[in-house]
Parts: structure tokens; C-alpha cells; sequence
């Protein structure tokens, strides 16, 4: 990440230095003892407060832990569900059952891929129509059939494409929400990586939101912001701050119920570190949720949502 | 310039906005002079008068006559935006309309500075267009059919979704449910509000559920999809409706066809989110003329509520 | 049509012989009458007693009066709704709202051309997913809203086309079906010339079914059904009097509720007459069922579905 | 040819179908020869015996190998047909089938004589069978989950749906919802009967009517599509579960292949129609092989009733 080159250069010079003989170099040990106390020094700094814009990249970094990762590590039983019976199979959007420390649940989640083939197939965590539209299907099935949502967001949006338009981006988008919006089931959502904008909305509110330390939500990339209101995505640093688009911000405005750490410079530098935050969270969630009714779930969340803006006069 | 035209008018402070009758803003108007009826406007050619020039024929017109056709240009038919109060006048009953949730303003939630200051922004529109947001509710009756309305107007930081435009539609459908009544929106809007960051995203949520809940209790919802309807109005409660008519020649889709020529990196097909290309694809109900358009929402209304009787 | 070329050949004779001059032959007015004779008695056998490959031809008729027909003349304030909300509007399918004598009923109905540029707008009648799709959301919005569906069936049957079966041809039929079987409205249907096989049942069942004199409504088409059985379409005179597919073998069957007379040699014959037909028959059915307590209208409708097989050992 | 093999079984009367052990198909078929386990048979070439060769690769196998993997070649992976016996006995718990409708008869209502006549052609099916008609349905166990199962069985003219077949699967649907127990349907099928005509076209609409009432009173319903499910079965109660699962290969749409070639008049693509073409063109949830669709289906009923917990 553009952030860490400071550190990376020095530890690349590390690295040299250790592949010299220290017979030939006498001064070599003491240089490499420097190097490595100044790394340790820069690490604690660089990673001490790390801006909203240093958070968008961590949360983008091609190593963080996806998905699958995360159905893998955390869920017994995952049982994929395909297709939304109408014109096609989204890769980009895992639907399916899985089971939770025996609690078995319906899972949604953006799925990038780990390397281009995959993302080719899972259009880089993008969602199409059917994407949606496929995630609308297991909501439905989710409600008839009594069992919580998980869901895990992890997409830079729904894809901007010439056929998603012609296909019904935005209704189908319209249509998940409307269907979020009224399951009698309990609906937990993990902010994983990244939430960008109505594409992580459409599988993204419910009952409990968890996010990731680093991981983000926001109602328009820092870059296109920084397009719109200044004509250069360079200036996205500046944006993203604006945005508040954190973890901590979303505490903050209300919007995140709890936030889950995760190890210095990311999650990909210690995946299990936070699993087990994320399997923890996700328990106490719906083992807090399990308690309600589930009649009343709508209702309720209906005034979380109803709650959210802040407005003058009224 | 549209927004240096409509600027020119008496900005009534909020209680006059509550109390003008909608039929005056017509009548108001013609009191004035005016340039051109577009958004992209090239005043500079044109005489700073009565004459206006149609952005789609490029003919020049008598705005009487332009106003007598509800904006529309008689000539090659295009459809020029309209404020909130000029759209409520064209569609409702003339004295009909009584309006709710006025005085709701924006606030700054985020102190957003990136760009212009936002509050200043707000300040700015409020005093421009001489409304409080970018959307106008109440009750009123459509060819005598009683219903709940909302309008949108683009004026408006580009009628963008915040805190207040999403309070103001949910309380619009929460009205229409509690009163049983039908719901009318016309949109115009280029989306979430960014300046309001996470909260103007979240009120796509909110606003769907608001739209959930009144479908679930069976209360007709009509949409009227005006240019441009884009992004998260477009994915939330503006394609929610029971029926969705669109205005001929409107921009209505997700993302901007700009964002979407440069993603599939060549021009696009010549009518690309127009409302007749969104018809083709199965998207909307109807597109109506303006002209037709008070007749036509009349006649839906009567038939979503026949089961009523 | 092809029992009538008999008639057409006296009918041309007689037209030539009124072109010549009575005057330079003396034997032209007998012959004359004498024709005419023959005319009226052959008017008389061949429409006597129709055979049912006979009004498989008048029910395909291309001037026979079609849905737009009937929408003309039977109803006012006519307005049509478009699409699917998912990929396309299907022309070969109407849907909207009308008046039918002070009644607001909401219109479904399969959609010939009246002209070759006109039908291949409407793929001959034969809808696509997307035509099934529209009148299923159509049948959702009558029942949110009260309103009564009055649907009319003229269709060789759904199309059979690549596109279709990538789009779900099968699956836009059977939603359809349960969408029809739950509404909770009075559903009329009206057989108006051709009911082929799925493609007409998915808007062609409801709680009475009309059906003109000459329309008939099949499993399969009397030419596929003989390709099937005797590998060859010709036999389909044969076919179409096995498969029990008229006005009164549906009377008979239990099927059809009431046939709606029409002039002889069919409704393009005198068009009026059909219309005050339909509009008597439309109007009495819809006047039971109005007196009918909607939320029981499901059930009854599933009782009558439920009685429809024979079977033995049961 | 597969009808010739399976002719050899013993034809026991109603009672004994209703009686015998479903595990004792299995066993009792192993005292008998077979030849080739496809539909369409080139048996001259081989010998008569307990090798067959595989449609999918040409390989001859040993029937015993072929029958430890559940009639899938363990070479090319083809999934062999199945008879309605067969099926139930690899996807039911040994022992749990208790059959139900297994007295009802086709009739022939429209007596009906073109090509064959109809009521010979039911009699000879349930001679070469051992079947009542083209469904078995029943109560049983699946990984020890209770389910109201139904199976049919493409030797039987097709499986193609009459009246038996809608009343049969109706009231499997009926039973399922009275009993509260998922219902678990195996399909094949040429469609509906024609030689039933218009009686045949309304169990369509019958049983979309029954999975609809199922549907809305929460009792799940899981679709198992095999080869081939074609035409009114299809575009009726077989695409309206709640998950839909396909076996590898499968034929499956509303029209015949050869009817859409010569609609469009062009050859078709590889693998139209097949699950798992079907698959990627979103209509069913997942293609599931043979030897692990027993413990898939389990696993599904398990999540689909864990509400109920
Ligand atoms: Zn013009
Ligand atoms: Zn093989």
C-alpha cells in the first residue's frame, strides 16, 4: 500500500544488508541494528493513527480476508444457492446456508476473487442485476423459513455497465432493499472490506452492523467524490476524511453496533486474529437477536432506520 | 440560465412558501422575463426577454407559449424541467394542495468542507429556489381523487437525496399509510446526497422500507419518473411504485452514463436511460406527456382504488 | 380457410358470370339463380355441424376479432402497462386496466397482429418470459388492488425459441400459474380464438371460463400431437377431433362454464355480434362473482382446479 | 434397450408395489441380466450379459460397478437413468417408504385412439413397469429427516402427466402441507399427457395451485430435476421449489430441443438445456451428482426446517 513505501524501502535495504558477509563489512552488524530499530520506530508511527484514506486502502489490499475466507473459517455445512431464476448466475454474490457454532443461517456476501481469473468471474466483487436479484431470492427464502442473515460486504459498488442498466441496476438494487427491509428474520451484516455505496446497501443494513476496523462504508467512492467536486480523483485522501466512512465513524453516527480490530497494518497480516473477532461478534449479535420475537424484527428495525439522518425544524 | 431565471423570483420566507397558492407561481411568473427553459443554457444569444430558445429544436419560442404547453415544447415535443411549485400546479387540483413538513431543514452532519462548505450550499439553494429541500409533500387531490404528493425539484442541489428529502418522503408514505390514501411522487434527483455521507446512503434504506410497509398495506404508490432520476433515488423508493410512468425523453438509470461510458469504454447507444429506452426494457409502465400527465395519474387512481369501493 | 374453398369456387363463379351481359346470353339469369341455389345449400351443409379441424381454422382466422377487438368494443378508459420490471416488454401480451360497463377490472390478454409489421412486433401472439412475466405482475397488482382480471386467450402457445429457454420460458409459465391460482379476485377468462397449451393456461384459468363458439384451447397443437403420433403434421384433422379441444367438448370436460354463439363461419363473419356476446357473458360472470367474499375466492378457485382429472382407484 | 431389462423384473401386482421393500429392487435385481443402461440401446454389439456399454463414453462396465455408483459411469461421469424404485431406494433411508396414492389408475377420458390406444398403452406400461403410473409418492426419511417424497419414472410413457400424475403429486402437496413436512420431488418428464388432452394441460395449473398454497404456508419444498423434465411438468410444479437441484447432464426446459431448432432454424449450442446450462443461466440453485445428492438433500432439509427448531 502507497502508505507503507517508507517502510517498505527500509526493509528492502534490511534485506540486502543481510545477504552481505559481516567478515568483509565490520560495520555492517551495528547498521543493520539501526535499520531495524528505526523499522520498529516507523511501524509504531505509521500504523499509531492511520488516516480515513490509509484505512480505504487496507481495505482494499488484495491479501485482506474475503468472503470466503470467512465461510470457510468461521461456518460449518455452506451449502451455495445459485441463480436468480430469471436470467443468470452472479459469481459476484455468494448466497447460500451455512451453519455458525450450530446456529444455521443464511449467508450473503460480495465475493472478490484471490487472483484475476477469479475476479474476471466474480467481476471484481461488482454485482449485476442478477447478483441482486439473487440476493433478494434468499432473503425470501431466509424469512419463510425462520433462519437469521449474515452478511458480508465487500464491494467497491454495483457495477456501472451498459447491460446492468439495460437489465435493471437500480430497480433490482430497490427491490433487495424493499426485501431487507421486511424479513421476519434476524439480519446481522459484517463490514469486511470494502461498502461501497447502494451495491453493499443492497445486503447491507439490518438489525446489527459489525465492522472491521479497517473496513469501510460509504455513500460514494473517495475518488469519484473527489471527481465530482474537484475534477481530480487525486484528492481522495481529502475526500475520504470528509466522507466519514469509518468504522469508528459509523460508531459515531450511530449506524455500526460494534467494531472489531484487527492486527497493525490489517487483517491480512493475522486472518485468524479476526476470525475469531468476527466469530465472536456474530455470535453475540445473534444470540442477542435470537431473544426477540421474530414477528416484531421488522418493526424494529424499521425505526433503526427510521431514526437515521439529522435534520432541522422538524 | 434556468437557475438565473428562476432566481429572479420573490423568495418567500418559509411561511409564505406554506401559504402561496401553488396557481400563483404561474401567475407570478409572467410578470417576469425569462431566457431559456434548460439547465445547459446559452443565454448569451438570446435576448434577455420573453423569447426562449428549445435546447431540443433550437427554435426560439414565446415562453407564454411554452407555458401554456406545461413547458413542453410544441414544436419537437421536449419535455423542460420544472420547479416543484410549477409541477405541483400543473398536476394537482388548482387549491388543492396543503403542504406538510415544511420547515424541515439540513443540517451539516459531517461539517463537510471538501469543495464548498455544505451548510453554505444549503443556504445558497434555500435562497435560490426559495424552497426548504429538494422536495415538496402534502395532500392534495388529483382530478378529484384524493392522494398524498411529493415533488422533487433538480434546482435544488441537484434534488440529491440528504437527511431531509429522505425524512420528508418516508413521512409522505408514513402519511399515506396512516391516512389510507394514495401516494404520488415525482422524482427528479442525481442521487444520495454525499455531503451527508453514510446518512443520505442509509435513507435509500429507509425509504424502501417506508415504500415496504405502504405496499404491504395495499396503498397505491404511483410514480412519475422526471429528468433526471438517477442513482440512489432511482434504486430506493422511485422504482417502488405500483405503477412507474416516466416523462418522455427523462434520464433515469443507477449509475451516470458518464461513469458508464467510461466503464465500457465506448459511446453509448443513442438513448441510453431515456425513458423510452427504459420502457423497451421492461423497466417502467407508461411514458406520458405532460400534458396528459394530471388525466392519466387521475385514471390510475381510480382504478387502484376501485377495490376500495 | 382451406373447407371453404368449395364455396369460394361457386362464390367466384358467380361473381365472373354477373360481370357478363345479361342481355347477349339469355340463359345467364337461370344460371344465375341456379347458382345462388347451390351457394345457399352448400352455406348450409358446410357450416351445419363444423368439425373440430374446421374451427381449429376458424379460430386462427387472420380477420378474426382479437384482444385489441374486444378492447376497443367492449371497454372505455383503456390504459396499458408495459414490461416486466427485469429485462423487456413483451408485446404479444397485454396488460392494463379498463371499464368494462362501469366496472374496473384489470385486462390480460395474448396479442395478434392485425398485420405482418404488427405481428412480427408481436411474435404472432407468441409470448416470450418476459410476456408472462408482465401479466404475473399484473395479476399481483389486481389482487393488491381489488380489481377483477378478465384475461383473453389467443395464442398458438408460448414461443419455442433459444432465448426463451435461456430466459426461463418454463419457470415465467409456472409462477405464473401460482400467481393465478392465489389472487385474491374474480379471474374470468375468455377463450377468443386459439388456446395453446401453456402458453394460453398461464393466464387462462380462473375462477369462469367463456368460450367463443369456434375458439378452441388444447395440450398440444393438432399438428404437433399428429408429428408426434404418426409423424406427420397432415393428420392433424385426425388429432384435433382426439384431442377434445372445442368450445363444447370443454363444456363437456367440466372445463368451460359457457360458449358464446357466433355467426356462422366464424366471429369475422359479423364481429358485432361476438362483442355483444362476450359483453353479456363477461358482465354475468363478473356479476356473480362479485357477490362472492374475496378472500374465499382462492379456495373455491382450488376446488374447481382440484375436481379437474379423471382417475380411477382413488 | 433399458425397457427390455427392466420388463425382466418381476410385475408384482399393487400390493406387492405397495409392499416390497424398496431396498429389495436393488437385490432383486442382481439375479437378472441387463444390457445397455441407456434409454436408446445399441445392444446388438454387446453381449447379452451383466456388461453394459456407457452412452457417455462408449466404455463397456461391469453392471455391478455401474450399480455401486448409483448408475453413474465412473469413467465420463454420466448419470444413468433411473426407474422410480432405483430412486427411491438411493435417496431414501433403507426402510422408511411407506407409499401412498398407490391404487390410482389412468383412465382413458377422452378415449382416445389416435396412433395407439391410449388405454393399452397405460396397461402395457404398468406391466413392463411394475407401476401403478409415472409417480410414486409416499412418506419416508432422508438422513433421518421426515419428508413426504414423490418420484417418477420416465419408463411410463414418458412420465408425461395425466391425470394420475397431477392428482398424485397434488396430493402429495396436500399431504405435506397437513403433515407440516417438506415435500421432496424427483422429475422426469416429457410433459403433459396429450392423450388426456385438456385434462392433462389443467394439472398444470392443479399442482402449481398446490405448491402455491404449500409455498405460502412455509412448508419447504425441494426439487430434485433429472433427465430429461421437459415442457408442462417444467413450466409447473417442478420450478416452483424452494431450491431446485439437478442432476449432471440433465435435459431440462419448457420446449423440445428439436422444436427450438427449427424455430430458429439454426443448430443448437453444446449443452442447451442441460443443468448445467440451466445453471448458469440462473434458473436452478445448484447440479448435484448423483452419489452425494442423498446427503445434499438432507443437509437442505435440515436449514429449510430449522426455523421450526
Ligand atoms: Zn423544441
Ligand atoms: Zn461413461
Amino acid at each position: 500500500m502507497e502508505f507503507e513505501r517508507p517502510l517498505d524501502e527500509l526493509e528492502d535495504k534490511l534485506a540486502s544488508l543481510k545477504h552481505l558477509d559481516v567478515s568483509e563489512q565490520p560495520d555492517l552488524a551495528a547498521e543493520i541494528a539501526g535499520l531495524e530499530a528505526e523499522i520498529a520506530r516507523l511501524h509504531e508511527t505509521l500504523y499509531a493513527e492511520l488516516t480515513p484514506w490509509e484505512r480505504v486502502q487496507i481495505a482494499r489490499h488484495p491479501e485482506r480476508p474475503k468472503t470466503d475466507d470467512y465461510l470457510q473459517a468461521l461456518f460449518t455445512d455452506v451449502v451455495e444457492v445459485h441463480g436468480d431464476r430469471l436470467f443468470g448466475d452472479d459469481e459476484s454474490v455468494f448466497a447460500g446456508f451455512a451453519t455458525l457454532q450450530g446456529r444455521k443461517v443464511a449467508v450473503l456476501g460480495h465475493r472478490k476473487g484471490k487472483n484475476t481469473t477469479e475476479n474476471v468471474r466474480r467481476n471484481f466483487g461488482s454485482p449485476h442485476p442478477e447478483g441482486f436479484r439473487k440476493a433478494e431470492r434468499l432473503m425470501h427464502l431466509a424469512d419463510r423459513f425462520g433462519m437469521p442473515i449474515v452478511s458480508f460486504l465487500d464491494t467497491a459498488g454495483a457495477y456501472p455497465g451498459l447491460d446492468d442498466e439495460d437489465r435493471g441496476q437500480a430497480l433490482a438494487i430497490a427491490d433487495c432493499l424493499a426485501a431487507l427491509s421486511s424479513v421476519r428474520v434476524p439480519v446481522v451484516v459484517v463490514g469486511i472490506g470494502e461498502g461501497g455505496s447502494g451495491g453493499a446497501l443492497a445486503i447491507g443494513f439490518g438489525d446489527r452492523l459489525i465492522m472491521l476496523e479497517n473496513a469501510y462504508y460509504s455513500v460514494i467512492s473517495p475518488e469519484m467524490c473527489a471527481t465530482i467536486l474537484h475534477k481530480d480523483a487525486r484528492r481522495a485522501s481529502e475526500t475520504s476524511a470528509c466522507l466519514q466512512l469509518t468504522a469508528d465513524d459509523l460508531v459515531r453516527l450511530g449506524l455500526a453496533d460494534a467494531v472489531v480490530a484487527e492486527p497493525r497494518g490489517g487483517a491480512h497480516r493475522d486472518p485468524e486474529m479476526v476470525f475469531d473477532g468476527v466469530r465472536t461478534a456474530l455470535s453475540a449479535a445473534l444470540e442477542s437477536l435470537s431473544a426477540v420475537d421474530r414477528a416484531t424484527l421488522p418493526d424494529t428495525r424499521y425505526e433503526r432506520l427510521r431514526r437515521i439522518g439529522e435534520v432541522a425544524g422538524g | 440560465m434556468r437557475s438565473a431565471r428562476l432566481s429572479e423570483r420573490p423568495t418567500p420566507d418559509d411561511h409564505e412558501t406554506d401559504s402561496m397558492p401553488i396557481s400563483d407561481w404561474f401567475k407570478a411568473r409572467e410578470q417576469r422575463n425569462y431566457t431559456t427553459p434548460t439547465e445547459a443554457a446559452t443565454t448569451s444569444d438570446l435576448p434577455d426577454g420573453v423569447w426562449v430558445r428549445c435546447e431540443g429544436c433550437k427554435r426560439t419560442l414565446y415562453m407564454g407559449d411554452l407555458e401554456r404547453e406545461l413547458m413542453v415544447c410544441p414544436t419537437c415535443g421536449r419535455h423542460h424541467d420544472l420547479s416543484a411549485p410549477e409541477r405541483l400546479a400543473m398536476l394537482l387540483d388548482e387549491g388543492s394542495f396543503e403542504e406538510v413538513d415544511a420547515h424541515l431543514r439540513s443540517v451539516d452532519p459531517l461539517q463537510f468542507t471538501s469543495g464548498k462548505v455544505y451548510s453554505e450550499q444549503v443556504a445558497a439553494a434555500v435562497q435560490r429556489t426559495g424552497l426548504g429541500e429538494a422536495i415538496v409533500t402534502g395532500r392534495a387531490t388529483i382530478g378529484g381523487h384524493r392522494a398524498i404528493v411529493g415533488v422533487m425539484d433538480f434546482r435544488f442541489i441537484g434534488a440529491s437525496m440528504g437527511s431531509v428529502v429522505g425524512e420528508k418522503v418516508t413521512r409522505a408514505f408514513e402519511l399515506a399509510l396512516a391516512e389510507r390514501t394514495p401516494l404520488v411522487l415525482v422524482t427528479a434527483s442525481g442521487g444520495a446526497r454525499m455531503q451527508e455521507g453514510m446518512l443520505s446512503l442509509m435513507q435509500m434504506a429507509k425509504t424502501a422500507a417506508a415504500a415496504t410497509r405502504l405496499a404491504a398495506a395495499g396503498v397505491p404508490y404511483i410514480v412519475v419518473l422526471t429528468n433526471p432520476t438517477m442513482g440512489g433515488v432511482t434504486a430506493s423508493f422511485a422504482t417502488l411504485g405500483d405503477v412507474l410512468i416516466a416523462e418522455p425523453g427523462a434520464l433515469i438509470g443507477f449509475a451516470g452514463p458518464r461513469l458508464v461510458e467510461q466503464t465500457i469504454r465506448k459511446s453509448l447507444p443513442k438513448g441510453f436511460q431515456s425513458s423510452e429506452f427504459l420502457l423497451e426494457h421492461g423497466m417502467i409502465d407508461m411514458v406520458v406527456d405532460r400534458r396528459e400527465l394530471k388525466d392519466r395519474v387521475a385514471l390510475l387512481l381510480s382504478y387502484l382504488t376501485a377495490g376500495d369501493e
